[in-house]
């Protein structure tokens, strides 16, 4: 009994849908712009707090945690799959393992949760937000880096060390590893001259480096138990800082902006934000030589730029850019959905929904254990997704319906 | 007329109209006596009326003690009358035309008792009528409620129906209150029309008396039986009550025809070939009462089940060993013991064993409701049931109540069926003769 | 004939019938009418709006918030506040029963002078003005006098900032001497201050831990914060966190943490030291200690020479010499296949933490013991991680140099509230002229009551702050009414064993019922009327308008946020562990309004490993063998050898060691050993009946106290359960309800604690108080006293 | 219609009664003086019970909070002579505590001793009037009284529910009991809405009720308590 066969019914259905999402449309609009210009922190849509409610309302959290905070018999979605995701990429990392989660829950005897869309939405941002965040380092591994990178040939920790750099128990108490990359930034060519004099090699800071090396100096630091923390970062201010020190000169997001850098929505850039900033660190020689090159002043940062900066470019590492129509196309036809999806098909037909990665992954929760389950019938494996694919595919199906068209699943 | 020749009591018979006609001083001491434990029974009441049940030595879990043992106990011995009368009266023994009325009277006055143990018990006695009022016919109790009421219907219209020959009697005499025996006595001439419409009601009454009274006593047993408590939840309960209610009765019968007798000097109306008879029939209520004990411990004890078992060993061997083993006495090995012999099933033998029957069946009673309650399933503070004064005078007020009433009864109609006596003198020795000839093989020539 | 026959007959059936249904209907209206006219028993309860307050519960020092319903004026139920973090909604049952402390039918209602003499007290009522203009005089008398130092506050455990304006108050009037009652983790602290060098409260995060050991501490009974410790052992049978956290219990007696742990280790009383060496011993031969931890973070675990080459005894040799297994068994009464087999989990399951030694909230247990105890942590490197034992974060804005006196302090009179009789009946090192019982009762709750009672007659001036009648204040010059928790404003701190700093504040839920008053608001107006230096440091209309000041030293420490549901917790550990903040507030008012409204203030992160912050030992490390003691034990060696300065000084009073037992004597064979249960935690409680009934559920004996003895004892001693029996030591002899108890130790006796009271409500007197006959040694190094149970005979009543 | 019922976890629960004050608060329950207690006549419709055995050292307690187990074939109903006990379409067996003549078959009959019994008239002494819940009648003596699974809050949830034109939610309604254990040992729910806390806990393998065998079907299920058995993630496990 699919749509099709009844074009009155879902001819008013549809129209029921679209007054509606225009109705909350117009209703939600003002709601989320004015959630984020109170100072939400991210600049994705969807309230992370919300979120983490559903993750752990819905149940997610019996199996799944983040950062520790949850069950133990799933991956911690904070940390697997390891690298930075994209909404895209978090939708085909969710598709791809749906049918395994669903056995799992049909053996325990949990019926899937549904979601809304707006529930897809925040859960995304949660985990977006969650898996932004840096974890507090291990001393043990801080005390060695200290000294295989050579910071104490001029760094002091309290009496050990030497030379004539600052003590570095003074930023004690700074627990956030981008204000410790703000402060080495600002630093970082006067850093750079002394290193060169000294002949030490530039730091490379890899991986959980930074958040180890202040857990070390925490522990030698007897007033560490005051911390001083960042506040949550604007990411309108970082666009604007983007723009305005000149970091478009060179650098691009997806297709705007120079080309002479990296590409920041880069996916092989960190996960977390500390490791992003660590990453900036560990490229401000060349950076700092191509500035020069280019004669483009060298940028400073107060601590607050630094986390508005970054927050932004994280905002829009959210989103993938606009995926190829063609391509989408041929995966619907390889990927079997046109076995099914289509006029007259065993599926719904899909030419009518627009689909951003939040809405589809609140579909593929809502028909999904239905949709596998058929599937398994009709003996056809459950297609798995690449990352890239998924926003064609997205780009392909939305491509479908011309008023609602929605681009590179932006909303 | 011929009925009024009839009316008259045989002169030798006026002794039977002695008790009610002349009163000894000694009477009325005795009757004051009786109630004074009246009056404390009924003081005892309105203290537990105005401040609840907490005056009593229930508590959690043991919400049932004295009352409902009186209650069951007094159910009990109401079988002595009307079932052992009617059996009689059916298997036409003759030895049983002066003891029927004794009996009968026990019945309908004791149902009382009965019936006013569980009024004693209810915590909300005013919200009584609820029963009438909103019953619910799941409820063995609501059984108890029509099958008691039935019951004390049916007995009391037995006792009645051989009572009108007497009340015409005492009317004639001019017994005082006169209007009272005018208005009992329903015009009674001893037509033949009457007599024989007497008769058939009575016979009916007999049968019917019978499947009633065994079912007041079967539904008594099945409020406890209904349930699931330990050693309470047993198909045989029953019989076993009624058996043991049978037991009882007759053993109260005994004691009440003992003391009339002594009383009133009826030595020629209740002789000892009644108390012999009747201790007969003790005996195999004994026996049978053993069988029926027996047979519940030991399917108790094999069927071991944990919960049945702590209760089995409160009564052997734990906290309600002393009255169990009373009981064991009691019931069984002093009654047998007097009565399975010839030469001590006199008269004094079988009051004794009846006593110690009474005692032995009230104290049954109390081990079947106190120890199950006390060890239920679940391991909570073991209660410690003992009574207070309250339910102790109320106990021993309702019994010198029922004593009370019964004198009283004595005193305002003959306790020996007087017309019955005549009717058995007259008529029942030919009938006697033509029915134990009936049951022999003809003769062949017949005779004279 | 016939014909009229029947129908007479059917007539006078059908009369007869109705008079009888008249009758008894008639006389069961008469019946209803009876029961009515005997007891009336309408209750009437009055409706009104429905709303809901936030408030927090006094009743222990756990501090749980509540939130309380309000029907109109009238609270009728207290629950648990979700948004507290101590106990997110849950509640115990002292919490519940806090309602009726509140319409407790014996409270205090005014000001009482007593107008009779201290052995005879007469009471007067008097008013507050006149009250506290009394207690101005005298204290202005004694200023002038420069006698300030002679003022002693004694105030009973409790969080929050009360004490640090007692102490504020004290130090601007010019008294050194604030003392508290105390709590039953003294031991523990003990362990603390010389292993450690820290003094701040200690705290355990037993949420993650993942093997606990416990000695003798009554998780479940009323331990630290109770209701705090429930939640961490419901996480540790959480099924769904997919695994369970064992918890041992150590102790001679069956108790209900005994009972609830995963396995019970009965063993001697008084000789928990000894297994805890026992299991370090087998942690050591076995290789199975933390070897990383006790190298970089311990010291004196191997014998080692000091700075003048003296060779000392490491922790090490000692348990190897003393504490093998097979000596530890013998000692303690364990199996030595159980020691090991404890050692080896405790090993193979980390973090897992150690906790003692302790007895009850009045008996200390033995500060060696606890050392032993805290040891087993520094082996399995269990020490300021997760899952381990931690210092509690103090409170931000708390400026020390305010609860200092001006210039340099006068010296303080005693250093533990138990020495204060001693000092006051020898007036050494000087008198006491006027002592203030802020809601404290040593005369009833203290081992030394009776100590107590004698030295409170010869303070010329006593005054006692509680809201009933008690043991002490019979002894007082005044009795001033304090408000119950719902009356007056409130504020607690972090509670007890719990590591977050936290602070809780709530207005008053109902209108004060009686002339009653928060201690604060008395002290506050008392600093006042003082003038001078007091009222300039302390220049508050009221203790609302202190609460408020200090919430501006919270919200000035930018760290931390407002009490929110579970998930805002999490979110803003989250937050924190990575290092951002994001707080709900951006004034201090809006804190102060949130504060209010939500129930408080806290830090849900804590960090970890911060050892400059934990050891603060004159090493820098974790201390096997205690510098401190060392130290001590040298000055009372230089002082008992006048002048001998190179005096040796025993190697194992520094390090954890099995303290020799007290013999036992023939003519006492039973040992005898308080208990502690959730209901009278602290030994407070039993003036509320709901407690009462709950109390002793174990035994089923309510509003009582009892004397638990072994089936076997009772037997040899021939006592039947029920029977009404003396107890009887050295010191004296109480009577109690013997009652049977298979979870009794042969030979050891146990009763409560809580009950046996001499003044106050009815109700709170019942039963007989074990601290009458309590013995206690003290050992002579450290001063502190050593509990290993009392030696009593049992005998009919 | 749901179908109400409890589930209490023994491993969690920490025996500290906090479900028995609170019950009592809630439903004013009436404190008796001492002396009735040491009678044996404290009401409280749900208790702890120790359940304690062994022989020291090797002693167990499985101490078991126990309130009207709600069976869904109740041995009490059956035997009220005046019908003053019944179960709801809802499963929650009740007590109209106006009918009821106080003749105490019902507590007999219930194998669990959780029907309670108005020995003398409830007495609150001072002002403790003042904390009467006004949700819940005060019982006057000589009635039986038991569990009602707060249902006053039930009544408040459903309007409450329709004030805001929603269907009841799972937490809605809870009662007195569950909402204050501390260590979230209880959960309560409608046990057959398969997706709820309490019917998904009741499938387990920890499941199980008391007596059972009675076939009384209570509605109060028990988690086993399980035993520790080594640190190998399957601790938890029974």
């Amino acid at each position: 009994m699919t749509a099709t066969a009844r074009p009155p019914a879902w001819r008013a259905t549809t129209l029921a849908a679209l007054v509606s999402v225009l109705v909350a449309w117009v209703l939600l609009c003002p709601a989320l712009q004015a959630q984020s210009a109170a100072g939400g922190s991210y600049f994705v849509p969807g309230e992370p707090k919300l979120g983490m409610r559903a993750f752990f309302d819905k149940g997610c959290a019996r199996c799944h945690s983040v950062l520790g905070e949850g069950g133990r018999s799933a991956p911690d979605l904070a940390r697997a799959p390891a690298g930075h995701l994209s909404s895209a990429e978090l939708l085909a990392a969710m598709w791809n393992h749906a049918p395994s989660m669903w056995e799992k829950m049909r053996i325990e005897s949990v019926s899937p949760p549904k979601f809304t869309e707006g529930d897809m939405a925040n859960l995304f941002a949660f985990l977006y937000s969650v898996r932004s965040l840096d974890e507090p380092g291990d001393p043990a591994r801080g005390r060695r880096l200290l000294e295989d990178k050579h910071c104490l040939q001029c760094h002091r920790t309290g009496a050990t060390g030497g030379g004539s750099g600052p003590d570095l128990l003074k930023w004690a108490s700074y627990r956030n590893p981008v204000s410790w990359v703000q402060a080495m930034w600002n630093h970082a060519p006067a850093m750079q001259s002394r290193m060169t004099a000294r002949g030490v090699q530039w730091p490379l800071f890899e991986g959980n480096d930074v958040p180890d090396l202040i857990a070390y100096i925490r522990l030698l630091s007897p007033n560490a138990s005051k911390p001083t923390y960042l506040r949550p970062a604007d990411p309108q201010a970082g666009r604007r800082i983007f723009r305005e020190k000149g970091c478009a000169s060179c650098h691009a997001i997806g297709s705007n902006g120079g080309s002479g850098a990296p590409d920041l929505r880069s996916r092989t850039l960190p996960r977390t934000l500390g490791q992003f900033a660590a990453a900036m660190w560990n490229h401000a020689p060349g950076m700092r030589a191509s500035m020069q090159a280019q004669n483009i002043p060298r940028p400073q940062f107060t601590n607050k730029e630094m986390a508005d900066l970054i927050a932004y470019l994280f905002a829009e590492r959210y989103f993938e850019p606009a995926g190829n129509v063609a391509r989408g196309a041929r995966l619907f036809d390889d990927k079997g959905c046109a076995a099914c999806h289509r006029p007259g098909g065993i599926g719904p037909e899909l030419s009518h929904v627009s689909f951003s990665p939040s809405r589809m992954a609140a579909s593929l929760w809502n028909h999904g254990p239905v949709m596998f389950q058929s599937m398994q019938q009709q003996q056809i494996t459950w297609p798995r997704f690449q990352p890239g694919e998924v926003v064609d595919l997205i780009e392909f199906l939305s491509s479908r319906t011309a008023p609602t068209r929605a681009k590179g699943g932006r909303r | 007329m011929e009925t009024d020749k009839e009316r008259a009591p045989n002169t030798q018979d006026w002794k039977l109209l002695h008790p009610v006609l002349a009163t000894r001083r000694s009477f009325y001491y005795l009757g004051m006596c009786f109630l004074a434990f009246t009056v404390v029974a009924f003081f005892a009441w309105l203290r537990q009326l105005r401040f609840g049940l907490g005056v009593t030595g229930l508590n959690v879990p043991v919400y049932w003690g004295f009352y409902i043992t009186n209650f069951v106990f007094f159910i009990g011995i109401s079988h002595a009358g009307t079932l052992i009368s009617a059996i009689l009266r059916l298997c036409h023994a003759e030895w049983r035309r002066s003891i029927t009325r004794a009996a009968e009277v026990i019945t309908v006055l004791v149902l009382f008792f009965g019936v006013g143990s569980v009024i004693m018990d209810l915590g909300r006695p005013d919200r009584l009528l609820n029963v009438l009022r909103s019953p619910n016919f799941r409820s063995p109790l609501l059984w108890d409620v029509c099958s008691i009421s039935v019951y004390l219907t049916a007995s009391t219209i037995y006792l009645y129906l051989p009572l009108i020959p007497d009340i015409a009697i005492l009317r004639d005499h001019g017994a005082r209150p006169t209007f009272l025996y005018r208005w009992l006595g329903l015009g009674w001439r001893a037509t033949v029309k009457q007599k024989r419409f007497l008769n058939a009601a009575i016979a009916v009454m007999a049968v019917l008396v019978i499947p009633i009274a065994i079912s007041v006593h079967t539904v008594v047993s099945w409020v406890f039986a209904m349930t699931v408590q330990p050693m309470w939840h047993s198909s045989i309960f029953g019989p076993y009550f009624v058996v043991g209610a049978i037991f009882s009765g007759i053993a109260s019968l005994i004691v009440v025809m003992a003391l009339i007798r002594r009383i009133y000097f009826l030595q020629d109306y209740l002789k000892p070939i009644h108390f012999n008879n009747l201790g007969l029939l003790l005996l195999v209520m004994a026996l049978l009462w053993f069988y029926f004990t027996f047979a519940e411990y030991l399917t108790t004890f094999y069927g071991s089940d944990p919960s049945h078992l702590v209760v089995f060993y409160s009564k052997l061997s734990g906290r309600y060993a002393v009255p169990f083993w009373i009981m064991f006495v009691t019931c069984f090995v002093i009654p047998v013991s007097l009565l399975a012999r010839r030469k001590t099933r006199t008269i004094t033998g079988t009051v004794i064993a009846s006593v110690s029957v009474n005692i032995g069946m009230w104290l049954e009673r109390f081990t079947i409701v106190v120890p199950t309650l006390s060890q239920p399933r679940l391991p909570w503070a073991k209660g410690h049931y003992s009574p207070t004064w309250v339910e102790v005078g109320i106990t021993v007020g309702f019994g010198a109540t029922f004593m009370f009433l019964y004198m009283l009864f004595t005193k305002f109609f003959p306790i020996v069926s007087i017309w019955e006596v005549q009717e058995g003198r007259e008529q029942a020795v030919p009938e006697v003769v033509t029915r134990v000839r009936s049951y022999l093989p003809e003769e062949t020539v017949p005779s004279a | 004939m016939t014909f009229e026959f029947d129908r007479r007959s059917f007539l006078k059936f059908a009369l007869g019938g109705a008079a009888g249904t008249a009758a008894s209907g008639v006389s069961l209206k008469g019946l209803s009418d009876l029961n009515a006219a005997l007891a009336n028993e309408q209750v009437r309860v009055p409706t009104g709006p429905e709303s809901w307050a936030t408030s927090v519960c006094t009743l222990c020092p756990g501090g749980c918030g509540l939130r309380v319903r309000l029907i109109g004026q009238r609270a009728v139920k207290i629950q648990g506040n979700p948004l507290h973090p101590v106990n997110r909604g849950g509640l115990c049952p002292k919490g519940v029963a806090g309602l009726q402390e509140l319409y407790h039918p014996d409270r205090l209602h005014k000001p009482m002078r007593n107008a009779g003499s201290r052995d005879n007290p007469r009471w007067k009522e008097i008013s507050w003005e006149e009250a506290l203009g009394t207690i101005t005089g005298r204290l202005r008398g004694l200023r002038d006098g420069g006698e300030a130092r002679s003022l002693v506050v004694l105030d009973r455990p409790r969080s929050g900032l009360l004490p640090r304006l007692q102490r504020q108050f004290l130090a601007a009037y010019g008294s050194p001497n604030y003392l508290v009652m105390p709590t039953g983790m003294d031991a523990v602290q003990a362990a603390l201050r010389f292993q450690q060098g820290i003094t701040e409260p200690v705290a355990y995060d037993l949420a993650n831990s993942r093997y606990v050991l416990s000695f003798g501490v009554n998780l479940l009974e009323g331990w630290g914060a109770p209701v705090a410790v429930m939640r961490a052992f419901a996480r540790w049978r959480d099924v769904a966190s997919g695994r369970r956290t064992k918890l041992v219990q150590v102790e001679p007696r069956f108790s209900i943490t005994a009972a609830r742990a995963d396995e019970w280790v009965a063993l001697r009383p008084g000789t928990d030291a000894a297994l805890a060496l026992g299991i370090a011993y087998a942690l050591i031969s076995e290789g199975l200690y933390d070897a990383d931890f006790v190298r970089e973070h311990t010291f004196g675990f191997e014998d080692w020479r000091d700075a003048e080459g003296e060779f000392h005894l490491g922790f090490k040799s000692l348990v190897n010499s003393e504490y093998r297994l097979n000596d530890v068994s013998a000692i303690t009464g364990v199996p030595a296949d159980t020691i090991l087999r404890l050692a080896r989990e405790a090993a193979q399951n980390r973090p897992a933490v150690a906790l003692g030694d302790r007895q009850t909230s009045s008996l200390p247990g033995n500060p060696y013991a606890a050392m032993a105890v805290h040891s087993l942590n520094a082996l399995l490197g269990s020490i300021d991680l997760p899952g381990g034992v931690l210092v509690q974060q103090a409170l931000p804005g708390s400026n020390s140099d305010s609860e200092r006196s001006p210039g340099s302090p006068p010296p303080a009179l005693v250093l533990s509230a138990g020495e204060l009789p001693q000092a006051i009946l020898s007036r050494r090192p000087y008198g006491v002229q006027a002592l203030l019982l802020n809601q404290a009762d040593p005369v009833f709750s203290m081992v030394n009551g009776d100590e107590f009672r004698r030295a409170l007659r010869e303070v010329p001036f006593v005054v006692s702050l509680t809201a009933f009648l008690d043991d002490s204040s019979q002894l007082a010059d005044l009795v001033l009414p304090t408000a119950t928790a719902l009356e007056s404003w409130q504020d607690t701190g972090p509670p007890p064993a719990v590591a977050n700093a936290l602070l809780a504040i709530s207005p008053p839920v109902v209108r004060a019922r009686k002339d009653v008053r928060h201690p604060g608001d008395a002290l506050l107006a008392l600093a006042r009327s003082l003038g001078d230096k007091v009222a300039a440091a302390l220049p508050f209309a009221n203790y609302e308008a202190y609460l408020r000041r200090q919430v501006d030293g919270v919200f000035a420490a930018q760290a931390g946020a407002v009490f929110g549901s579970n998930l805002e917790e999490t979110w803003d550990r989250l937050m924190e562990r990575s290092g951002w903040w994001a707080p709900s507030y951006s004034t201090s008012e809006q804190l102060w309004e949130q504060v209010k409204q939500q129930g408080g203030w806290w830090e849900p992160a804590y960090s970890y490993g911060e050892w400059a912050r934990v050891f603060r030992t004159s090493s820098g490390r974790f201390e096997f063998y205690s510098q401190a003691l060392a130290q001590a034990a040298r000055q009372q060696a230089r002082a008992a050898h006048t002048g001998g300065s190179a005096a040796r000084i025993d190697d194992r009073a520094c390090l954890p060691h099995q303290t020799v037992l007290p013999e036992t004597s023939s003519n006492f064979p039973l040992l005898l050993l308080v208990v502690e249960q959730l209901p009278l935690s602290g030994g407070q409680g039993a003036h509320l009946p709901y407690l009462q009934q709950i109390a002793g559920e174990h035994l089923f004996a309510s509003w009582d106290s009892w004397l638990e003895i072994h089936p076997e004892t009772a037997h040899q001693f021939g006592i039947e359960d029920g029977a009404m029996v003396w107890v009887e030591s050295r010191r004296g002899r109480v009577q109690a309800r013997a009652r049977i108890y298979e979870g009794a130790r042969p030979g050891v006796v146990h009763l409560p604690l809580g009950y046996g009271r001499a003044t106050g409500s009815p109700w709170a007197c019942r039963g007989a108080n074990p601290l009458q006959i309590v013995e206690q040694q003290s050992d002579p190094v450290t001063g502190m006293p050593l509990n290993s149970g009392t030696h009593v005979k049992v005998y009919r009543a | 219609m749901p179908r109400w019922g409890m589930v209490i976890d023994l491993a969690k629960c920490t025996a500290c009664q906090a479900c028995v004050v609170a019950c009592q608060t809630e439903n004013n329950v009436p404190c008796v003086p001492p002396e009735q207690a040491a009678r044996g006549r404290i009401i409280s419709w749900i208790s702890v019970l120790p359940q304690l055995e062994g022989e020291y050292p090797r002693l167990t307690m499985r101490p078991t909070p126990l309130p009207c187990v709600h069976c869904d074939n109740p041995p009490c109903i059956r035997v009220c002579p005046v019908g003053a006990t019944g179960i709801n379409p809802e499963g929650v067996v009740r007590q109209i505590f106006a009918r009821c003549i106080g003749c105490r078959y019902c507590t007999n009959a219930c194998p669990y001793t959780r029907r309670m019994f108005n020995w003398y008239r409830p007495e609150f002494p001072g002002e403790f009037t003042e904390a009467l819940n006004p949700d819940v009648s005060v019982r006057p003596k000589g009635v039986v009284e038991k569990c009602t699974l707060c249902h006053h809050r039930l009544q408040k949830a459903r309007d409450q529910a329709r004030a805001q034109n929603r269907e009841l939610a799972e937490g809605d309604y809870i009662p007195a009991c569950v909402e204050i254990c501390p260590a979230g040992a209880m959960y309560f729910g409608d046990l057959d809405d398969p997706n709820s806390t309490v019917a998904t806990l009741a499938r387990g393998r920890r499941a199980f009720r008391l007596l059972e065998e009675l076939g009384t079907k209570p509605k109060v299920i028990y988690l086993a308590q399980g035993e520790w058995s080594g640190g190998d993630g399957q601790g938890a496990r029974t």
